[in-house]
């Protein structure tokens, strides 16, 4: 009966993995096309971005928070750093007169400035004490409106090669984009599991007064916390604008909720304190194999959303038995 | 004479519609235990959280080692050597105990690492766990223990800072005698370190075991403030309720009825085993054990809050199904719970609707509409009866003292009208006089006919009101004991028979 | 007398965005006329609130760029008289009536039509085409339009057409590169790559580039000519795209506008046509 | 000093309300066209959708739970009604072979296929235990993709008059739809705070381990707080489609942002447990007001959207002072 009882919980416990590996075999067999290793590192270029955005993300849910701006901070980011990359030979530029900035120059823009925006979401947050939800909510609204000015709402387009490359190169085998994920990843990976900062988070979204009695600068840690998850978008911000070889202020329309959705199906926990990364890079890849699996059958996209939903419930049902043993 | 460790003068501090102190003057003995009583409400814990920076003084000086100080927040109370276990307890239950111990401050690798030292952490974690006799592992989540067991863990927490001050607001409300035992052994060791304890209780006897001072607060003023030896229970009483109190277990004894309720072959895996008992009308059925001996579990699977695995329960010779506390409630059974946090108070809800959140059923018109008058109205009967010290009805309940919390859901479960009522530690955190109050409802109403189950870990209570007592030991009922016969050795040896058997 | 206009638009993109542009400059010939423009985020109900605020403000023509082409009553009786001129999107003909209501605009049908004109000669001699179809936001008429209208040039000038895949992309350019990157990656032939505008075929362009296919056997068609995808067909990446008439619908609008706020007679309708773009008349546009 | 006291616990406590005034007052200043009652009306006609939303979603904030799905509903009931009161005499509508239904009949078709998805809502996170923004995220796909099999993706036009009057009538000066959001919000204020349902929501919000334990049943409960969240939203889908004259498979698109942005702005806590209906109509009163006013002044759209977001976090940080003694 143990025996019996450290398989079943072995089973629920990694559940979430289960529902992957279960679809990967699914899509096997009912597509030639799938298991091919160009799909799966189409896959995961694909999802690079997202992945990024909901790692960052999942941050602030751990913390209890969440963080709706990062769609936005991926459009601006997108339009800052392609106004400085564009082609000078493109006469339509959005800054006519800007003189050669090296593209790691206007990446670094990029990142800084859509970092700014998850330093005021996180002071906001701890020393205003308003609620995550309408603070990010906010910012996402003025970013969005910053970028649209910026760009008068116009693509920007034509950028340069040597920016082009970084979303579209590869190191040997490896797409570039996917490399700077898997980094992320194990940032992310090592910061929760293996520095104070990670144990903070945890501790400030599982119960913030013990963790404030336990003499943690809750408020410094909020801000960090935001602004990883700005960081971590304007990253993507920058990967998926030299994907694309434009910047577009619309960019990043929407894309909070599909993080918010790939973290949560990884079983990160909006009322706080949980999460862990393998499960957040299993619910983007669940996500993503969705898309791709639907895309190869052919299936027609309306009926291909309601299949989608019904998946997205099934495995969080799946994954939560995990939890019903208790009470 | 020696300088005071600490000192603090003309404390003032208001919450809306509260001035919690006024004027609280308080002085602390280096290497002394100096023990803070006072009825619920009366600003202890309070006068604690100005100390540590939760809220800080309005006006008032703290001064620490001889130099005034300013102490806005818990770190800089950390820092400043002034460690606080928590009135409420306060784990971050998805972690484990050692993550919950060493928050904040977990050993690193390396002098300025940047990663965290997991190893050392539990090794440090055994060590400190072995220091207190606890046998726990240190990567067990938090959430997964009990209520004595995360107090455990608080008091090792507080005790790891090497503080030179350590205040303990009720650390005893969860534990029974053992543990207590072991607390004091504690603080033994920490006088004989020259560290000054505060020590918050409602336990009269504690004081006379542990404390060499005593302060009194009333009403969020100073009373008395005098060494233990020139105190006796009665002066103390006296001081903190501004009364005499004749007798703390009022109890009557009336006839017993016949059998209302029978439980047969209760089992929860690996909780609880074969238990099988009954409850007659008019019977104050004590329930006693260490803790961790399942009682709890016991009343949860018999009020449906768990799942059995086999076991009947029979009211009035019939037999009932109980899966959930609905079902239960059905039935006529009420349970007060042990974890005010966890299942009792709703924090953002007012005093008014906490009190009545159990039986809105009886108090609506055309079976829809809340008849807000008679709630109202009961309500305040019951604030009055039970004396809860609260500014009004509407009052956040999160805002109200620990104690005066618990007499609220005393009073929703009174409210209930149960023919049965489980209570599970009804008294813990409340103060002498309301004790008294408490244990007097408790006798009213078995005299009128209901049934009582009283778990508790205080001896004296199950002694002083129970018409028997079930003495658990791991799960399972080790004996049935009749009022003659209770004293504190009998249950004690049951209580711990089964370890006895197996050592 | 100084003219007030009111603009409310469906949203941004950058055909909108020109469109808007070229109200503004076609309003600067006037001195005496003022324009306020809003874009309603694709929320039929925002466009609804911007004509009422337009008419609380007693302005003298409303400029709308339907949402949903339904919505046209509901608009022409919040506009509380005032005339409206709708733009680019086509309402139902019953509802204008060349006084206080007229259309400008290009036929939606048209820029599919000439895709599919485009197509019929490239593929001259072929007799089934094997299609990649990339659509704008579902539900919206000129999704609709041009799609119809591709396809059924196609169909009539004798091809069989074969789907290897249909699906929106939103108009959205990152959207149709990873649809179309996944696609490629199955391996699945295909002739020719449709898409509802130039967006979503710079998109797809840039895709297939990252995988060195053919772009002049493989052709990608858009709509909209937009300065990058005019680049893109002078570099013989896109085959051809349909000139949307972005100026000219903006003042042709304005001009309406102005005509039937000083209550003079105008035209039920004004057309701007489409105009197909590729490599031969590039240097025109 | 007590007296003071008491002022300032006032406003603190009404702040929500104050900051409503102070726009309405600054607004009248601003534009001449701001006070008109014709212009107050348009506000209440284009809030009112968004209103019934909030209002709705707002039960589910409180329990501690979120709606996603509401914005859905909206279009999946638009295009069931619409779809039904086509005129007989338009030869493509969506079946074409319908006979004649009542307007009355064909609403409340839609009313209870929108509240059935939130009776499934409901049901999937109180019986299997998976987290209301999974659920309702997944219903959201669900539902807009069966609003579009439906239609096929087409508008459906043509709808007949006795059908439109519903939302273009009036009774006396006041325009229907003003009068239906008038009265979901009574009867969200009686079911709040006369009856045992709105305790028990709060209760569920507040602690759901105390109220399960007080004899609550939180599953009920849970379906049942869904099943009003969507038989709102279905109601405003009614509302909107019979303004808009026409059914739309994408009407509610990101409507359950505005609306839970509406509820969060009015003080309803994500945190479960705290919420009102007055509050909740101040919080859309701000954003419509907000909206409208910024038409009114002719400010850029893109200017706008900037000025938005930062009224809405300043009005937020404001009303938050009221908790700021607490800690
Ligand atoms: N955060 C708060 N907001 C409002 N009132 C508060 C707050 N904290 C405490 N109070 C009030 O201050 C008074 C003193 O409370 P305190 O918790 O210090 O009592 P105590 O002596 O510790 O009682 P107990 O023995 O029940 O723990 C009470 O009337 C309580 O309602
Ligand atoms: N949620 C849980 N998950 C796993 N084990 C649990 C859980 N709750 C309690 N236990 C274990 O069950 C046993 C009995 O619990 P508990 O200490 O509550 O019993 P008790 O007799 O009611 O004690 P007391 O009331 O004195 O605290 C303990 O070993 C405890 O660790
Ligand atoms: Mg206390
Ligand atoms: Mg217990």
């Amino acid at each position: 009966m143990r025996n019996e009882n450290v398989l079943g919980r072995f089973v629920n416990k990694y559940a979430i993995f289960f529902i992957l590996i279960v679809m990967i075999l699914a899509l096997s067999l009912l597509s030639p096309y799938f298991l091919t290793g160009q799909n799966l590192i189409n896959v995961l270029i694909t999802e690079s971005g997202r992945g990024i955005l909901a790692l960052g993300v999942a941050f602030a849910i751990m913390s209890k928070g969440i963080d709706l701006s990062v769609g936005s901070v991926v459009s601006l980011v997108s339009v800052i750093v392609a106004s400085m990359v564009q082609e000078s030979s493109y006469t339509a530029r959005i800054f006519p007169n800007m003189p050669y900035v090296p593209a790691l120059v206007a990446i670094l823009v990029g990142l800084v400035a859509g970092t700014l925006v998850g330093v005021i979401n996180g002071s906001l947050i701890a020393y205003t004490g308003i609620p995550p939800f309408i603070a990010t909510l906010g910012t996402q609204i003025i970013a969005r409106g910053i970028a649209l000015i910026i760009t008068n709402a116009y693509p920007v387009p034509m950028l340069r090669q040597d920016f082009k490359q970084i979303g579209q190169g590869n190191i040997g085998p490896i797409p570039n984009v996917v490399i700077v994920f898997a980094a992320i990843a194990l940032i992310a990976y090592i910061l929760l599991n293996h520095t104070k900062f990670g144990k903070n988070v945890y501790a400030i979204g599982g119960n913030v007064n013990a963790a404030r009695t336990s003499g943690i600068k809750v408020e410094k840690n909020v801000v960090a916390i935001y602004a990883f998850s700005a960081f971590c978008a304007s990253l993507a911000g920058v990967l998926i604008t030299a994907r694309a070889a434009s910047g577009i202020a619309t960019l990043g329309n929407g894309y909070e909720t599909d993080a918010i959705a790939a973290a949560t199906i990884g079983g990160t926990s909006h009322a706080g304190g949980i999460g862990t990364v393998p499960g957040i890079l299993a619910g983007i890849l669940i996500l993503g194999i969705l898309n791709n699996g639907l895309l190869l059958l052919g299936i027609s996209p309306y009926l291909q959303q309601v299949i989608k939903g019904v998946i997205i419930i099934v495995a969080v049902v799946f994954d939560m038995r995990k939890n019903a043993k208790r009470r | 004479m020696e300088q005071p460790i600490l000192e603090m003068k003309n404390i003032v501090r208001t919450f809306p519609g509260v001035k919690a102190l006024s004027n609280v003057d308080f002085t602390l003995k280096k290497g002394s235990v100096h023990a803070l009583m006072g009825e619920n409400g009366a600003g202890k814990s309070t006068l604690m959280k100005c100390l540590v920076g939760i809220n800080p003084p309005d006006s008032g000086q703290i001064i620490l080692k001889g130099k005034p100080v300013v102490i806005p927040n818990p770190l800089i109370a950390l820092k400043s050597g002034i460690a606080m276990i928590y009135q409420e307890l306060n784990p971050v239950l998805e972690r484990s105990v050692m993550e919950n111990i060493w928050l904040g401050r977990e050993p690193m690798r390396g002098k300025r690492g940047v990663f965290v030292d997991h190893k050392a952490m539990y090794e440090n974690t055994k060590t400190l766990l072995a220091d207190l006799k606890l046998d726990l592992d240190p990567k067990q989540k938090v959430k997964e223990l009990s209520v004595a067991k995360m107090q455990m863990i608080e008091i090792a927490k507080a005790i790891s800072f090497n503080a030179d001050i350590v205040i303990m607001d009720e650390p005893t409300s969860a534990l029974t005698n053992n543990e207590v035992d072991h607390l004091f052994l504690m603080i033994e060791r920490l006088r004989k370190r020259n560290v000054s304890v505060i020590y918050i209780t409602h336990k009269m006897d504690e004081i006379f075991r542990v404390a060499d001072e005593v302060t009194v607060l009333r009403d969020g003023a100073n009373v008395i403030t005098k060494p233990v030896s020139e105190m006796n229970i009665n002066s103390l009483i006296t001081a903190m309720v501004g009364r005499e109190l004749t007798d703390m277990f009022p109890k009557v004894d009336c006839p017993i009825g016949d059998v209302r309720m029978e439980v047969k072959h209760l089992e929860v895996p690996g909780l609880v085993h074969d238990v099988s008992f009954d409850l007659r009308r008019g019977e104050i059925l004590g329930v006693s054990g260490l803790v961790g001996a399942g009682r709890t579990e016991m009343m949860e699977a018999i009020f449906g809050l768990r799942q059995k695995s086999s076991g009947e329960i029979y009211i009035e010779g019939q037999k009932k199904n109980i899966h959930t506390p609905v079902d239960a409630i059905k039935c006529h059974i009420g349970f007060l719970t042990e974890d005010r946090r966890q299942t009792g108070i709703i924090p953002v809800l007012t005093v008014k609707n906490n009190t009545i959140i159990a039986s809105l059923g009886n108090y609506t018109k055309a079976k829809f509409f809340l008849d807000r008058r008679k709630i109202n109205k009961t309500c305040s009967e019951y604030k009055d009866m039970l004396n809860i010290r609260t500014p009004s009805l509407e009052a956040i309940i999160q805002n109200l003292s620990g104690g005066n919390q618990q007499k609220v859901l005393v009073a929703r479960w009174l409210l209930t009208n149960s023919d049965i009522l489980i209570l599970d530690e009804p008294t813990r955190g409340i103060d002498v006089g309301a004790k008294a109050e408490i244990h007097s409802i408790i006798t009213k109403l078995a005299s009128e006919g209901k049934s009582i189950i009283m778990v508790s870990s205080e001896m004296p209570e199950v002694i002083g009101m129970s018409d028997r007592v079930l003495v658990v030991c791991q799960g399972r009922i080790t004996a049935v004991l009749d009022r003659k016969d209770l004293d504190q050795e009998t249950i004690m040896r049951y209580a711990t028979s089964i370890n006895n058997h197996t050592a | 007398k100084q003219f007030k206009i009111g603009v409310t638009l469906y949203d941004r993109d950058q055909f909108i965005s020109s469109l808007e542009q070229a109200i503004f400059e076609a309003a600067k010939a006037y001195p005496n006329v003022v324009v306020d423009s809003q874009d309603a985020k694709q929320d039929v109900n925002q466009q609804i609130a911007q004509v009422d605020v337009f008419a609380t403000k007693k302005y003298d023509a409303i400029i709308v760029n339907l949402i949903n082409t339904d919505t046209v009553e509901t608009i022409i009786s919040r506009a509380k008289g005032i005339p409206v001129i709708f733009v680019n999107r086509r309402p139902r003909d019953s509802a204008i009536d060349g006084i206080k209501t007229a259309y400008v605009g290009s036929q939606e049908f048209d820029a599919g039509r000439m895709q599919g004109e485009y197509l019929s000669k490239f593929f001259k001699g072929k007799t089934e085409l094997r299609y990649v179809l990339f659509m704008g936001q579902l539900g919206l008429e000129n999704t609709l339009e041009r799609t119809r209208g591709v396809k059924e040039t196609l169909t009539k000038a004798g091809f069989k057409l074969t789907k290897v895949y249909e699906d929106t992309a939103e108009w959205d350019r990152f959207k149709a590169m990873n649809q179309m990157q996944q696609l490629l990656g199955t391996g699945k032939p295909f002739d020719v790559v449709i898409c509802n505008n130039d967006e979503m075929a710079l998109g797809v362009i840039e895709a297939m580039k990252a995988l060195k296919m053919d772009l002049k056997k493989i052709p990608v068609v858009g709509i909209d000519a937009t300065p990058p995808a005019k680049e893109a067909v002078k570099a013989g990446d896109m085959a051809m795209t349909v000139f949307q008439n972005a100026k000219a619908q903006g003042k042709v609008a304005l001009e309406f506008a102005l005509k039937a706020a000083q209550g003079q007679k105008i035209e039920k309708f004004g057309w701007v046509p489409f105009e197909p773009v590729t490599l031969e008349n590039i240097s025109k546009y």
